[in-house]
């Protein structure tokens, strides 16, 4: 397994870890090919993404990746942050090595789901 | 490599010895003939491999002649298991859930070609269940294989004791002991356990990769693998790995020359690491038993919440090298079926690290480890969602 | 082994280069990590075979990923004719009857096996049939097997012919090059030649014993043969011989680096052989053509009216270390059977003796083997009852 | 193949080598084996073996034997010289590796033929 610098960097240093006592919108999802498993949380003002933390267990490319999406989507409008591909992630992060691919879906999927949650509870 | 890098993964692959490599070299540039050749270049090399065998067959009370050397465990562990097979043609192989996947890979083949296998179970420390392994061997049962020093969470299973109960079960079952990781650090007698069949590796024991063994009880009927030239009586062709072969009989002869000084100091270290994990880290699981029934150079806990990679990865940047049973870590993405096998829910076996000592392991070493690992584990929990505390 | 010792053995076995002898060393005490572990010991590993992956590749004109490695030439011969045999079911194999034992005695388990075997008869020089090739390929046949060099009598085939006239013929038939001992003495291009499998060894070509390659066409259908973890891509499992590796590259960049350079000075050296031993002994038959469809390497006469074990001996007790295809030497007491396929009687064939030349070997040896060699079959044939002379 | 010394010593300096031009009696034998083959010429005197010698092609084995086995020979009664086996002209050859044992047979069988054909002669 070999990671870029890029991921190494996110890995050993990542940005944006923790949880938000109050916030707007919760994204919980496993990983069921490794079992993996993350949680977002975001805090929205304006239709931005004000706040983002998460939690993750799972390897280097799941935190790394986790870490790169919450740089990628802090200040974001909801629309935008909405685009953010598993692709963009690792493209972000200097690529992944292929079996590790889906980890970068996974912090994609939790953006989504925190969304959901947020639009849910807000509408 | 940093000098200062404190390798804990001999399990995977071994320092070669000083004293191995000043064995080997004179075998590349001087006695460098083929074995299989008449002029002296030729002599000498036979008598050198001929040496490496007597050498070999001392260190597990059998004779010369049952040594075959091969290219490494998984072929020994190949040849023993296909070998004994195709020659007895149909039949129930047993087995057990904790094999390395040299055996376990091979029993599969076996089975989907129409043998019929039974996989023991084991219990929470990974001992294989005996009374199970004795009502398994039918008058059909062809051969049993069993692990000897597990390869993860490093239980040694009792072979005299398994020797016992297959032969008296049926006389013409072969018993095979994979040995790889349990060769020269737990005494192995072929005849006091009535093993037929034994593989060896020599990069597990500060010898050189690519050279193994397999001992051949005289009598057993085994087809052959590797066809071509009638080299190891013909039991597997092609050109003898001489400076290989010299190197592993020179780093079991090391070994077995102080075999207790260094056991006896790796038991020591392994038992000073089991406990200061135990005392220092919180939600740990010792994997595989305590004692004299745990391979002398093998620590493998699980650290709940957190995911082995992750572990391993922190652990190489501060240059200690150690390797993971996470599903993460593996070519195929599942968990390991040893610690599966041992009842460990998968989440927990996710973060488990084998930490394997050698002879040139020092009390230094075990200390810094122990300094740095509770960090660790502490900063990746933090990142945890499955972490309770958090 | 005395100083002044003539090595002319090289096809059975070469002396390791001091480059290739300092390349290995460092992978022996300091990046002695297994390819398969992710912490950086196992990084340096993993990068030293992806490179000499390269390598070798870049020699045959492959991609890296078409390159496996294997314990020997034996090894890769098995793999691509058990593997493509295994992955295909049912069908004709052809091959010659000139192959080497790795070669001859997997497809003779084959046919036992139910398989189609044709076995091309060569010329008198060692030059298979072609128009025989090509009507004995069918829709059925499933593997051609050729060997490139022939290692007795260094007879080279052209293999870009042969393959054209496979694919030709029948595209799903998989085209099998034994080079182990063409492989960096005559170029080779897997492209060019059409060949879906190639094999190589490292000890012929001053690499390391122990180690070989098998190029594998992308896309090439083969069963594993060796079973365990996941190394090579699934085609060949074990721990990586991981300096055995770095040190066949380093042998195979060294040859292919001054390729021009070596080859024309054994071939000076081969003629000048050939021609001293016609010129100055009586009754002598040269086994094998002349010229540049000889392998740079080979010289193979036969001595009439004497025997080649005898030959050896007397050699060897001055120094020079040779081989012969005398039935004597061998291990079942019968003649070569690729002298037997060239034509050659069974008392001619008894006397016949291979001089095999490497890079290192000077015109001073080959001098004195001029001067020495006469008065040996002289003394021989004073001895013989078959000497019409005496 | 290793060899003893004493096999060396009689390859590299065979005894009795040659033909006897006037034989009393001569015996040729081809090894079906592996294609040796071997003549022995004897001069008898008063039902002694007064002289021996012998012509092989074969390997170091064959010749060493074929030159013990004359030296065995020489000067015994015909009637000894029958008695000779295989297995003493090994013994005094320090042994022979197992797959050469035959070549000391080659040399036994070409004595008893070598005396037969006296024998036929002088009866
Ligand atoms: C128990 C066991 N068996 C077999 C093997 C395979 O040995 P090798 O890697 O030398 O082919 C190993 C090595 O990982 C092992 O630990
Ligand atoms: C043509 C040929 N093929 C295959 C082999 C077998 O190679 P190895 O001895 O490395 O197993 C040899 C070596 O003798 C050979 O000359």
């Amino acid at each position: 397994m070999i990671y870029s610098n890029k991921v190494l960097e996110h890995f050993k240093n990542p940005k944006n870890v923790g949880e938000i006592k109050d916030a707007d919108g919760i994204g919980e999802v496993g990983n069921p090919i490794c079992g993996d498993t993350m949680t977002l949380y975001i805090k929205v003002k304006d239709k931005r993404i004000k706040d983002i933390k998460f939690q993750t267990f799972g390897c280097a490319a799941a935190i790394a990746s986790s870490s790169m999406l919450t740089e990628l989507a802090k200040g974001k409008t909801i629309a935008d942050a909405k685009k953010i591909t598993r692709d963009a992630v690792a493209d972000e992060l200097g690529g992944l090595p292929p079996i590790k691919m889906h980890c970068s879906n996974l912090a994609t999927d939790a953006l989504k789901k925190a969304i959901d949650d947020y639009e849910r509870k807000h509408k | 490599m940093a000098k200062k890098s404190i390798y804990l993964d001999n399990s995977a692959t071994t320092r070669v010895a000083d004293e191995v490599v000043a064995a080997i070299l004179p075998y590349f540039t001087e006695n460098y003939g083929n074995p299989s050749s008449l002029h002296e270049f030729g002599r000498n090399a036979k008598a050198a491999i001929d040496n490496a065998r007597k050498t070999i067959a001392k260190t597990i009370n059998a004779r010369d002649e049952e040594i075959i050397f091969t290219s490494g465990g998984t072929e020994s562990d190949n040849i023993a298991i296909f070998g004994a097979a195709k020659a007895r043609g149909a039949g129930r192989i047993i087995t057990t859930k904790i094999e390395h996947p040299a055996v376990k890979n091979t029993v599969k083949e076996l089975e989907n070609e129409g043998f019929d296998v039974v996989r023991l179970d084991v219990d929470k420390e990974g001992f294989v269940n005996l009374e199970q392994l004795e009502s398994a061997i039918t008058d059909t049962t062809i051969l049993v294989s069993i692990i000897h020093a597990n390869n993860e969470i490093g239980t040694i299973q009792d072979i005299e004791k398994i020797g016992n109960i297959v032969k008296s079960k049926n006389p013409n079952t072969y018993f095979h002991v994979d040995s790889v990781q349990s060769y020269t650090k737990i005494p192995i007698d072929v005849d006091a356990a009535k093993v037929d069949l034994l593989s060896m590796a020599s990069h597990k024991i500060h010898g050189p990769k690519g050279v193994g063994a397999l001992y051949v009880r005289d009598g057993t009927r085994l087809s052959t693998l590797q066809l071509g030239g009638p080299q190891e009586k013909n039991k597997r062709a092609g050109t003898e790995n001489v400076p290989g072969i010299v190197g592993f009989a020179k780093a079991a002869e090391i070994n077995m020359a102080d075999f207790y000084k260094h056991t006896e100091k790796m038991t020591h270290l392994r038992d000073k690491l089991i406990a200061n994990i135990e005392e220092k880290i919180p939600d740990v699981i010792l994997n595989g038993p305590k004692g004299d029934k745990r391979n002398p150079n093998n620590v493998n806990f699980s650290f709940k919440y957190i995911e082995g990679e992750s572990i391993l990865l922190h652990l190489d940047l501060e240059g200690i090298a150690v390797s993971t049973g996470s599903a993460c870590s593996s070519k195929n993405l599942k968990p390991s079926h040893v610690l599966a096998a041992i009842g460990l829910p998968v989440d927990v076996s996710h973060g488990s690290i084998r930490f394997t000592l050698s002879r040139y392991t020092t009390e230094e070493e075990i200390n810094q480890v122990i300094n740095i690992l509770p960090g660790i584990i502490e900063k990746l929990r933090a990142l945890s969602p499955l972490n309770k505390s958090n």
